[in-house]
């Protein structure tokens, strides 16, 4: 273990905190935000921080505080006080835990050493997030069941059973991937995405394996509650579901816990299906090789998209009355993108003329396939918060019809098809 | 390893005896995924990292789900629990009763020539290895094995369908 | 069990698979969402505590008021057609006799149970003697406490109607 | 008998009788005011205007006697123009104050207008005004501007009380009701000028304000307040987040008892359904849960067998007293309805009201119940556990040595004291349950009110069932199982007695 | 050298205890279950450990089907449960003896 080891590991660990926990606020945001937009309403935005706004997301930030500083209450009538306890830190952490093995960027190559880019080394890949996400459920069923609700145990007994139907088809979904993909460690299957089909198609699991990725995403979609599969949570028939009776930090772990489980899940969407940290056409040898036509790409393409937001801003980030602290925002925010900018561009300038090494060039790919994947992951939590505001719920025996009846067949269907022309083209 | 080892079996054990003496049936389902989460470490400590994620996603993710969902699914009162007075006195004098035998078993045992159990390297007991190993040696076994499965979802279906009348 | 299964619509498979349907939804508020991100003054919602509702008009329902004679008394005679004909039965009368000579009758207790009322305005229909009404323009009203809800005689009586701006 | 053509049907009546009475017994509608059945024809009021053929004009029906062959029409647009002539006259100088008026609901007046009146008001001239709350005493209160001249209550205090408290002062416009100087309504039954009253003018000071009468539900019942037992609506209702409430006691018609009326005290006697039934069961003076309460009175029955005396009410229904002998054979007690103070010679009178204070005394012979002084002390000697069903005067055992005696209350009121008692248990009071009930001219009467309350204490006879281990807990199990077959009652149907009350010879 | 192979026999056969006594002494039928399941977790246990001891893949392509079994016998166990406690709503064993006999349940 040297210095360097050990800084990529702590890199590694704050790399899957922020996309996972650090993530949770910005994607509450999202939420609200694209919500409110597609519901012709304006979402949050009147939260300020001597008239900082970032279009609203200071609000997830004082949610956060409230729900740390809220009483936390509890009802007399539970009983199973360490249980009810419990039940979130479940939650939370095994949602977490899922979001440990993703990789975020290729194997990462300092000298001789090479090392992996996730939050935990461990290889076991798919295995590990059907194994933690399975787990997530008992929290979910402990809580509803020791709130000693009767809402709550509704709200229980429905996860228990929308866990145990949709994970049958999710692991069936998987099996056919796998079989393409020929390996069960993320590393192997995004690389296998980074080839060409054809010679100009990326290899894309969406594109090869598209039934096995509807399946996923939608199984992805019950695995973390979100809606359309949210009846664990039902607000409309069973209050709050489960977390009828939480509140403060314990409402705040569920909360939490369920975006970081979207967060996961869209990882590992990204990862199987969209071809995890890599940009399309450009896999991480391409990128090495070019690496300087790629910074320079950046060093033009910054201060344009630059120039385009900012003019989105002055046009849209303004306040009602004149003079309020709010209006300052803008002009605030262009000098910090101007500033930005500046800064990019002359480091990157002053690195491009110094000439870039093989170490540079693989920690510059490492950084860009991370930004890739951030961008990657974001993009897929707006389809889980798109989807959330577009679809109803499901009713219950529609969707263990769903899940029995269409989506498990098709898996299994989709597994012998796979299987079939593996075994016959020898691919 | 050592120190891994003792806690994970100090769970096992500690989640075993939660479960047979808990009143509760969920209780006891809950006290048994202890159980199973520490057998699940301590098969990774055994480097058998496949089993530890089998054990882990059908035992835990699966067939414990299943229980706490049937349990609360007929949620049991109070009232129709099993009365239980000498629980403590019957587990008490069955763990009497079972000790030679445990002692009998542990001596003859305890002959077997010691040997160190390590992690192995070398991919030993992961899922290609386990695969390629099942798919040659035991192939007629892992098929009767998924005919009983196959046997067994259509006894559930069977047994838990809707009486006529 | 009571579970009633409802034919669907739609034969064909492109409506049984319902992805298009889906598709063509996300669509829809896709677009909804992109034109508003583009320019959002497109946006009609009020901020409300700063920019009050402008068009609550003279029909509005609102929290309703006990109407006064001309000597400011109360109009009401505790008829109970109001209470007859609540759907939401939050109407709690009792009727007393009426002392000072202008009337036989007068409510003892009025009571509106904000909580329970559905804001119907049956009661103002209902009402023969014109004594309630629910021109007072007030549409939020908030209390702690699940009493202060209770909107009694007095309180009824002391809410005015809502001036018309010109 | 004669027939007759009503509005082109052909009627088979009694010739000579009054027109309106075979109209109305025949279920057509006819307006009037003045007629009353009980009082005979006036003539006043000119409501029940009908249509003879061969007669000139419109007749007032309840001023001609049936003629063999007459053709008689009710409706039609003249005869209709005429009824709504009237109704504008009498409604020249009325208030139309129905918002406050409390007949509004059950208004005669309201509900001709509404079937033939509907007109535009023609009046240019101010109303003539008369005093809006005038005191008649004995609870009556009189609104003369409301008041259609009907004289029924003037003929009221003439022909039935013989009174004569009433009578009409003035002319023309200025006609008013009025009592005599100095001399106000005073007579015992004077509260049913408010029934015959068809409009809003007479209320009673009970009623008056206290519930709208569409809100009112009514049940039938019997008076249990003495022996005469008159027939009775019950009016009550649950408002929101309250209890059960009787509003007011109605006469009902019986023929056979009570014809139309009933005394003020009867009616006023629902006060105590209201007022006296808010209690707990008591143990040993200790407030308990109406269950343990029940076990508790089994405990006792069973622990006090071939030991106890059941002091009965004799106001009891049939019923009761029938499963009450059940009980006393299963556990060997002694049975007594001795009550010294039955009887009240004040109150008593040649009309309605009874000296016998009991609603159902008639039954006791009938059923072998022991009513003397005589039985009851040798019982009370004999018993150790005394058990009061139904009646809570226990200061007549005071008198005796009854400290080492046990003793049970199973009671519908608030009882006077409670120390000193084994147990207290309430049960539903005189109109909580339904019962059948024999009264002083041995008629047996049916009453069918059996109102819920929240406290949700339980029927006498559920009380009775359960300690008699058996299901019978209605009145009609009983009535199957048993009553039929005494001999006294061998010629009734139930079915029958539910709505018609029917003579016993005693 | 707590993890050697007999420390792993001492902790099964303790597990395999426990569920054996977990199935003699109580009534609750779902805890009978899970007694059953437990023991065959102990020797799972064993098995894996044997797998490492030999290094022999064999044994832990048992304990696979051991667990694959104990799914298959979830299923049934539970469906069966189902059934007899909507028969007759109690978890007592005891009540349960009406399978041993010809008598209709």
């Amino acid at each position: 273990m040297n210095s360097i080891s050990i800084s990529i590991v702590i890199i590694n660990i704050i790399l899957a905190l922020l996309f996972s926990l650090g993530a949770a606020p910005i994607l509450v945001w999202i939420e609200r935000r694209v919500a409110g937009f597609i519901q012709d309403r304006m979402g949050p935005n009147r939260c300020h921080i001597k008239g900082i706004r970032l279009g609203g997301l200071i609000q997830s930030f004082a949610d956060m505080l409230k729900l740390v500083f809220k009483e936390d209450f509890e009802a007399s009538g539970i009983k199973e006080s360490f249980f009810f306890s419990l039940a979130p830190v479940i939650v939370f952490c095994s949602a977490f835990l899922t979001f440990m093995v993703m990789p975020f960027a290729d194997n990462l190559k300092i000298g001789a050493q090479v090392f992996y880019m996730q939050g935990l080394p461990i290889d076991l890949g798919v295995l590990w997030f059907l194994a933690f996400a399975g787990l997530s459920v008992y929290g979910i069923m402990l809580g509803g069941w020791a709130s000693n609700n009767k809402y709550s145990l509704l709200g229980s007994i429905r996860a228990g059973a929308q866990v145990i139907s949709y994970e049958a088809a999710m692991g069936l979904s998987l099996v056919s991937v796998l079989i393409t993909y020929g390996s069960i460690h993320l590393v192997d299957i995004v690389n296998f995405q980074g080839k060409l089909l054809f010679g100009f198609i990326p290899a894309w699991g969406i594109i090869i394996q598209p039934l096995a990725a509807i399946i996923f995403i939608v199984t992805a979609f019950a695995e973390a509650n979100r809606t359309p599969f949210d009846i664990a949570e039902g607000e409309s028939e069973l209050v709050g579901g489960f977390h009828t009776e939480y509140s403060a930090m314990r409402f705040g772990l569920f909360f939490v816990g369920e975006y970081v489980a979207m967060s996961a899940s869209s990882a590992l969407i990204v990862t199987l299906f969209f071809g995890g940290y890599h940009l399309p056409w450009l896999n991480t040898q391409v990128l090495q090789n070019h690496i300087t036509w790629v910074l320079a790409f950046i060093m033009i393409a910054l201060p344009t998209v630059s120039f385009f937001f900012s003019k989105w801003m002055f046009n849209n980030n303004r306040w009602l009355e004149e003079g309020n602290i709010r209006n300052r925002e803008s002009k605030l925010l262009f000098k910090v993108i101007i500033g930005i900018n500046l800064l990019v561009i002359l480091g990157l300038g002053f690195w491009l003329s110094l000439g870039v090494e093989e170490i540079g060039a693989n920690i510059a790919t490492a950084v860009i396939q991370v930004s890739t994947f951030a961008i990657k992951l974001l993009l897929m939590n707006f389809v889980f918060v798109w989807v959330r505001w577009t679809l109803p719920r499901f009713r219950y025996d529609q969707l263990q019809d769903l899940g029995w009846k269409i989506l498990m067949p098709l898996a299994i269907a989709n597994i012998v098809l796979t299987a079939t022309i593996v075994v016959v083209f020898g691919v | 390893m050592d120190m891994i080892f003792l806690i994970l079996s100090f769970f096992a054990i500690a989640g075993a005896v939660g479960m047979v003496l808990a009143h509760q049936p969920v209780h006891s389902a809950l006290s048994l995924i202890l159980t199973i989460i520490a057998l699940a470490g301590l098969f990774a400590l055994l480097s058998a990292s496949f089993l530890f994620m089998v054990q882990i996603i059908v035992y835990a993710g699966a067939v414990i789900t299943l229980f706490i969902f049937i349990i609360m699914f007929l949620n049991v009162k109070e009232a129709n629990l099993p009365k239980e007075p000498n629980k403590n006195i019957t587990i008490f004098l069955g763990f009497i009763g079972l000790l030679p035998l445990n002692f009998l078993i542990l001596k003859a045992l305890y002959h077997m020539p010691s040997k160190a159990l390590v992690l192995s390297q070398n991919g030993f007991g992961e899922i290609k290895s386990l695969g390629m190993e099942l798919f040659e040696k035991w192939l007629l076994p892992f098929e009767l094995i998924s005919i009983l499965l196959l046997v067994a979802l259509i006894g559930a279906v069977v047994f838990g369908r809707k009486e006529e009348g | 069990m009571g579970i009633k299964i409802v034919k669907r619509e739609g034969k064909s498979f492109k409506d049984r698979i319902y992805l298009p349907a889906i598709l063509g939804g996300m669509m829809t508020t896709l677009g909804h969402f992109l034109r508003n991100l583009r320019d959002t003054s497109n946006i009609k919602t009020l901020n409300y505590p700063e920019e009050q509702p402008k068009d609550i008009t003279s029909r509005y329902r609102g929290v309703h008021r006990l109407t006064k004679r001309d000597d400011g008394s109360v109009r009401c005679v505790a008829c109970f057609m109001c209470a007859t004909a609540c759907p939401a039965e939050c109407i709690f009368i009792e009727a007393q006799e009426r002392e000072d000579g202008v009337d036989e009758k007068m409510p003892k207790v009025f009571t509106i149970d904000l909580l329970e009322c559905v804001f119907c305005g049956g009661c103002v229909e209902a009402c023969p003697c014109d004594a309630i009404r629910m021109d007072t323009g007030i549409f939020t009203f908030v209390a702690h406490k699940r009493e202060d809800f209770l909107l009694t005689k007095d309180k009824l009586l002391s809410f005015e109607a809502k001036k018309e701006k010109a | 008998m004669a027939n007759i053509t009503v509005d082109g049907k052909i009627l088979e009546v009694k010739e000579g009788a009054l027109l309106i009475e075979e109209l109305l017994a025949n279920a057509i509608n006819i307006p009037h005011f003045c007629y009353h059945p009980a009082l005979g024809k006036d003539g006043n009021c000119r409501m029940c205007m009908v249509e003879i053929e061969g007669q000139k004009r419109p007749q007032i029906a309840c001023d001609t006697p049936i003629k063999h062959g007459m053709i008689v029409r009710t409706k039609g647009a003249n005869i209709d123009r005429v009824k709504r002539s009237i109704l504008e006259m009498e409604l020249i100088n009325h208030p139309v104050d129905c918002p406050i008026c409390d007949q509004a609901g059950e208004c005669s007046l309201q509900n001709y207008y509404m079937d033939v009146g509907l007109y535009e008001s023609r009046l240019s001239t101010p109303k003539v005004h008369g005093q809006k709350h005038v005191d008649l005493g004995a609870n009556v209160v009189l609104d003369q501007e409301r008041c259609v001249l009907c004289t029924r209550c003037v003929r009221f205090t003439q022909k039935i009380t013989k009174t004569h408290e009433l009578g009409v002062l003035s002319r023309a416009d200025h006609s008013v009701i009025s009592t005599f100087p100095n001399q106000p309504l005073s007579d015992p039954y004077a509260m049913n000028v408010v029934d015959l009253c068809p409009v809003g003018a007479l209320t009673s000071k009970d009623f008056r304000f206290h519930k709208r009468v569409w809100f009112l539900a009514s049940e039938e019942a019997i008076c249990n307040r003495c022996a005469r037992g008159c027939s009775l609506y019950v009016d009550h209702h649950k408002e929101k987040y309250k209890d059960e409430m009787i509003y007011r006691y109605r006469p009902r018609f019986n023929a056979l008892v009570n014809g139309y009326f009933i005394c003020d005290v009867g009616r006023l006697s629902y006060h105590q359904e209201n007022e006296n039934r808010n209690f707990h069961p008591m143990i040993r003076g200790k407030e308990s849960e109406y269950e343990y309460a029940e076990g508790k009175l089994l405990r006792l029955f069973k622990r006090n067998i071939g030991k106890m005396l059941l002091v009965i009410s004799s106001s009891l229904s049939l019923e009761e007293m029938v499963r009450i002998k059940a009980l006393a054979g299963m556990y060997d007690a002694t049975i007594s309805a001795y009550e010294p103070n039955r009887f009240d010679e004040h109150f008593g009178d040649d009309f309605l009201k009874h000296q016998d204070l009991s609603a159902n005394a008639r039954a006791l012979p009938l059923l072998g119940i022991e009513e003397h002084c005589m039985g009851f002390s040798e019982g009370f000697e004999q018993a150790e556990l005394i058990v009061f069903i139904g009646r809570s005067d226990i200061d007549m055992v005071k008198t005796l040595a009854y400290e080492t005696k046990n003793i049970a209350l199973l009671y519908g009121y608030n009882p006077p004291f409670c120390e000193g008692l084994e147990l207290l248990l309430p049960i539903t009071s005189h109109t909580g349950r339904a019962g059948t009930f024999i009264n002083c001219d041995g008629i047996v009467q049916y009453s069918n009110c059996a109102i819920t309350h929240n406290q949700g204490h339980k029927k006498l006879l559920e009380l009775l069932a359960m300690l008699l281990g058996d299901t019978l807990n209605t009145c009609e199990e009983v009535w199957e199982e048993t009553i039929g077959k005494l001999e006294h009652f061998q010629g009734l149907e139930f079915e029958k007695l539910k709505h018609t009350a029917q003579k016993i010879s005693l | 050298m707590a993890s050697s192979l007999f420390s792993y026999f001492v902790v099964a056969m303790v597990l395999l205890s426990i569920g054996l006594v977990g199935v003699f002494s109580r009534k609750n039928i779902f805890v009978i279950y899970m007694s059953i399941e437990l023991m065959l977790s102990a020797v799972n246990l064993i098995f894996v450990a044997l797998s490492n001891y030999y290094h022999s893949m064999a044994s832990q392509i048992i304990a696979m089907m051991v667990i694959a079994i104990a799914a298959a016998e979830a299923a049934l166990f539970l469906s069966l449960i189902v059934v007899l406690y909507r028969r007759k709503k109690t978890l007592d064993s005891d009540m349960y003896k009406a399978l041993s006999q010809k008598e209709t349940l």
